[in-house]
């Protein structure tokens, strides 16, 4: 009678890849020698693309970018275990995701040159607009998956979020949504330790993101986020359980925001030197690469060719976004409703 | 043909749609297997099953988080908010969100969606219960605005905001619910969004209002060579019809029990003095609540704009 | 390095007092006879004013009302805890709280009668108005408990709420920021197991609410509602705890709401004449009788005496609720402002 | 005196109100380490201490409902919300209960706290950062709201929010944080709130603005014989000034930057519409922003209002 256990909870973190670039044989998933390559180049993409990104910034080319560097592997990882079958509701800094599911490079230049005509995804790409207001896009997934239990469509719905969003009540409304009805939804937070000047710890007081989902009665599992295999794992996992009817998952994956916030930021009025090098020795590219280098598959050589090839493509994007010619005045009335008011359509003859 | 209330309207309506197209479905606080708490949805989970009446937890902005995906998804959402004054916490995703899905995707995906909910003043319930801040909406690029004031319309127009490609707020007047039967035709039909209706004709003064106000201005009117318009779409509102009895009648009273100060009454008194100006024989004046909070039951009556009080500025413009 | 295991959660349930009316020695709460004789009173008053209002509303002589029937072990229990000194963010449904803590019976049927001059919390109680929109007062709560640590107060905000509070955002960024800011907060869930016609597994799909605490990294614990000794016990500790300065405490008290959601509502549209029934045979009230008997000091007489003591306290409540003046159409300008803007003072002026 | 920008005018007012007053304090995402965003709150966290200055987790809604309880308790807090398009999750609260609080408890707790939020567009940043939604604020009966169009009124405005009694909403035009310089006295002064300012003296139109509008009214008014009003509050706005200039010049045009629908010109223009009627000599026309969503950069310009757009509006009132 007196106090009694009531439940007890297991929180797991998932590791594979080492520092040194050794996998553990139980973890490592299946994939072919030629897929492994392919997580590489696209997480070398994912990284030239934002160097690129950030550089176009500085010349005024585009406007504020977000960088996503130090966050390839969870980036990368995530998306590469999703078909294009799947949803995704991102938040702003998963261009890495969007790179592997195959978004236009030129597209993505084009958004954060704040061209509206951007935003429309690609048809064949079940991708969410880009979506700034931190968390919101959270319950819009749950709507999505509860749509797709409906149809009982094979899919998974899958939200990007960072560690900040958790602290806002979209987060939490949508993760009990999810318990509740068992959705399809895969939730991977980006748990980057940072929002804008924020540390985590100033973010919540709970040791890890992953046991926030024991509120919510389903699987929070935390994992290296900078660990392409470990965070390719686990999304694997979480999709085919989505996928098979089994419900959601909250996926944390510890990574780091290794450059500011965004270029209007400048991260060194909040933390120190040595925080950014500690973790930039823990480069997610770095470590895969000393993987394939004692599988064999690497050397400074091959990634010249690799780095060369994805700077290749950047170009072409960057070439094809800035030929484009800017949008017409009256591209305010695109798309606003199906059928402009009387009034927007007058508001419009006079543009 | 069946006198039906608003309740009952509505509930066809949904009934109906929910029959004929499978895309629709409810979702919201106790609108299974309660009915919701006005009985609107009364027996549609029996008939259309846990799938297509969702009872969810409470939460407004999630519930309307949930609809934007849905209907992103290809479903038709009907989400239910219990009452209009708890939508101010889902306001990030109506605003910002369900009405900006077509144009911050440009066109890839929309967000055909009609978010119920009670509206209104006059049914001595808490607080929050009698908020009438339809002009908050009103604001809002994306967004259309409904509000039925009676059983026939009600019917017609949900069915119009169902088919609607975009997202509407569907404002249902409490204080109307039971107050009043209609004939309701069983078969479907449709009462066009944006368009007013002449609720009763007249050429000395046009005098403005909707929902739960029609009644209360129709009495005042009595007597009066004055020409009602019943607005029943806030947004886009029909000024084409407001100016073209203005012209006719040179004078005009707008009536809306929200406050007055940035009510929808102050956009189309605005949109008047903009294209109509010299029409105007008398000042435009607003007959409103004041600008307080919506009181508790004891207060209501004295809130809430009163047959005098609309005599009272028919009166004036017409002696002006 | 494969799956780790990254912390271990363990949440705890507190029964002091069971159905057969026997107490834990370890866990019974040091109270005197007559400190237990005086919670017995007072949860016989919350039960007499609760069937009175009940009975008021039906005869049309105050408006909606929303009873507490079968919480009055959790509400007394928990603010029989609490000082004056202290500060209570209500919901709608903890009149036995507001009773324990002497707010007048006569303001108490004034509020549900609809009259906005009830409003006025009586100087002296630290009470925040009653919160019709579900989840909102919970930040207000936190704000104060930010405001009282900065002042160096060694007082505890209490606040309350329903299970399905827990399901909003508000709840969830009050929690956060009580983590975050280590605040001297205690969280009172009143999980009465239903909010209006959604059971409890619809609200969420966690096992228990008190594991909602994990989440935020402070304490979470549950205890029987019904029993008010636990709840006193875990409620005296966790104020103890946040006057010291130790932190936040989430209690979830498993009860019951034996009646209607509200006066409105019909409650066998939803759920079994078997459900009520298991639970009136819980009844909080029961219990402690039948602890007090086991101590000879209750017998059906003295149950009459107190019965006919409450009741006269609620007589004479109603007769000084009704004996008030209806409210002047001015009254609707009161204390909107420190001072009414011209317009305001315009309108007040035609009234 | 001091030559000033906006960022530096508001930093001022707080550093001073700060230290004159134990109960200010600062809560809001990176208003601490960082000093905000546009480093508006430079400094204070290390002049003032983390008890003063509190950087909070990203929770709009929960920010506002803590400020209330910290005002309720008797500090007055200044939260922070980083862009105005980031309140719309924090209605309910600043909606339902800041600007209730004193009237829900009948006085016995007030709520006096200035909500800051950069607020307009121009800035070239992305989606919700350049809102301009004053409107719906300014609908909240005991909300007041707030718009400095410079850096001296800046500060004196901020330092009579600050002693308000009643929550006030201070909307800081990011366009023009650093756009101008302007005197500003190291001392304290106040300008008071529900004033309008004369910004130019005038006879044959009235044009009226606000923000980062008032800048290119002026531009636009060269060479005219225009009054231009600087509405400085919006709510409670000061209708008396701008029915005496209406009086006196007989034609009124309202310059927003905020979609036309609903936007705060409507209730101007209907104010004037009912209470100066017979001295309009000219419809009164409105230049906003269309009725659509806040573009992205590329279109921004194409949005606001601009000069030109100013000037015609004045040739047709000053031609009608
Ligand atoms: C609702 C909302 N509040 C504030 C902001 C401003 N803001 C943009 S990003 C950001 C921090 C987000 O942190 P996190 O969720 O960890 O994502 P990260 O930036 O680290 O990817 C803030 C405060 C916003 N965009 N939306
Ligand atoms: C934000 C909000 N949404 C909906 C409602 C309508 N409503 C009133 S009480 C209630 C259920 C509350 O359940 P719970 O939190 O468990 O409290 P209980 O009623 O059981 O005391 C609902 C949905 C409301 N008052 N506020
Ligand atoms: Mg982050
Ligand atoms: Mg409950």
């Amino acid at each position: 009678m007196p106090e009694v256990l009531l439940a007890d909870f297991q929180v797991k973190r998932l590791e594979v890849l080492n520092e040194k670039g050794e996998a553990d044989p139980e973890l490592l998933p299946e994939l072919s020698d030629a897929q492994i390559w392919r997580l590489y180049e696209l997480m070398l993409l994912a990284r030239i693309f934002d160097e690129r990104a950030v550089a176009l910034q500085r010349e005024g080319r585009i406007g504020t970018y977000p960088p996503i560097r130090g966050q390839e592997a969870a980036q990368v990882g995530s998306a590469f275990a999703l078909t294009k079958q799947d949803w995704l509701f991102p938040s702003f800094r998963e261009m890495g995701a969007h790179l592997t599911l195959g978004y236009p490079i030129p597209q993505l230049l084009q958004y954060w040159g704040g061209d509206e005509r951007s935003q429309k995804v690609p048809v064949g790409l079940n991708i969410f607009p880009f979506c700034v207001a931190v968390g919101s896009q959270i319950p819009q997934a749950a709507g999505a998956a509860l749509a797709a239990r409906y149809r009982r469509d094979p899919v998974a719905i899958v939200t990007y979020f960072g560690d900040g969003a958790t602290s806002k009540g979209d987060f939490h409304e949508a993760m009990n949504l999810a318990g509740v009805f068992n959705l399809p939804l895969v939730f991977i937070c980006q748990n980057n330790q940072w929002a804008i000047s924020i540390p985590l710890k100033g973010q919540t007081a709970s040791a890890s993101l992953a046991q926030k989902a024991v509120a919510y009665g389903f699987e929070g599992v935390q994992v290296d986020g900078n660990d392409v295999f470990a965070v390719y794992r686990a999304t694997g996992q979480a999709v085919a359980k989505a996928r098979s009817g089994a419900g959601p998952t909250f996926i944390e994956c510890l990574t780091y925001r290794m450059a500011d916030h965004t270029t209007a930021d400048d991260a060194g009025r909040y933390r120190s030197g040595e925080e950014v090098a500690f973790w930039a020795a823990r480069d997610p590219i770095l470590r895969l690469e000393r993987f394939l280098e004692r599988r064999g598959l690497w050397s400074p050589q091959k990634r010249e060719e690799a780095a060369a090839q994805a700077a290749a493509l950047v170009d072409a994007g960057v070439a094809e976004m800035e030929a484009l010619p800017p949008p017409a005045a009256t591209e305010l009335f695109d798309e606003i409703l199906a059928t402009l008011t009387p009034r927007q359509a007058g508001q419009r003859k006079v543009r | 043909m069946a006198q039906l209330n608003m309740v009952q309207a509505i509930n066809q309506a949904l009934a109906q749609e929910m029959a004929r197209d499978d895309r629709v479905l409810l979702l919201g606080e106790d609108v299974g297997r309660d009915g919701g708490v006005f009985r609107v949805t009364e027996g549609l989970l029996e008939r259309f099953g846990r799938e297509r009446v969702l009872d969810t937890p409470l939460c407004e902005s999630g519930i309307m988080g949930a609809a934007i995906g849905m209907a992103a998804y290809g479903l038709r959402p009907v989400p239910e908010i219990q009452f209009l004054g708890f939508t101010y916490s889902a306001f990030e995703q109506l605003f910002a969100h369900a009405a900006r899905l077509r144009s911050r995707s440009r066109g890839r995906y929309s967000c055909p969606m009609v978010v119920r909910t009670p509206y209104g003043g006059g049914i001595k319930a808490p607080e929050l219960h009698e908020e009438s801040t339809e002009a908050l909406f009103c604001q809002v690029p994306g967004l259309k605005v409904v509000v039925p004031s009676g059983p026939y319309v009600a019917k017609g127009l949900l069915l119009a905001a169902l088919r609607d490609p975009d997202p509407v707020l569907f404002l249902e007047p409490t204080r109307l619910y039971r107050l009043l039967r209609e004939e309701v035709p069983e078969e479907e039909y449709l009462v066009e969004l944006g368009k007013a209706r002449v609720a009763r004709p007249g050429s000395s003064v046009t005098v403005v209002a909707w929902g739960s106000m029609l009644e209360r201005v129709l009495k005042a009117a009595e007597g009066y060579d004055a020409e009602v318009l019943d607005l029943l779409t806030l947004n886009p509102f029909d000024s084409e019809a407001i100016i073209a009895s203005v012209r006719k009648t040179g004078r005009l009273v707008i009536v809306h029990e929200a406050a007055k100060t940035c009510g929808l009454g102050a956009e189309i008194a605005a949109t008047v003095a903009e294209e109509a100006i010299l029409h105007l024989r008398a000042p435009i004046l607003r007959v409103t609540a004041p600008d307080v909070p919506v009181p508790l039951a004891k207060l209501i009556d004295h809130y809430l704009p009163g047959v005098q009080q609309i005599r009272t500025a028919i009166d004036d413009v017409l002696q002006y």
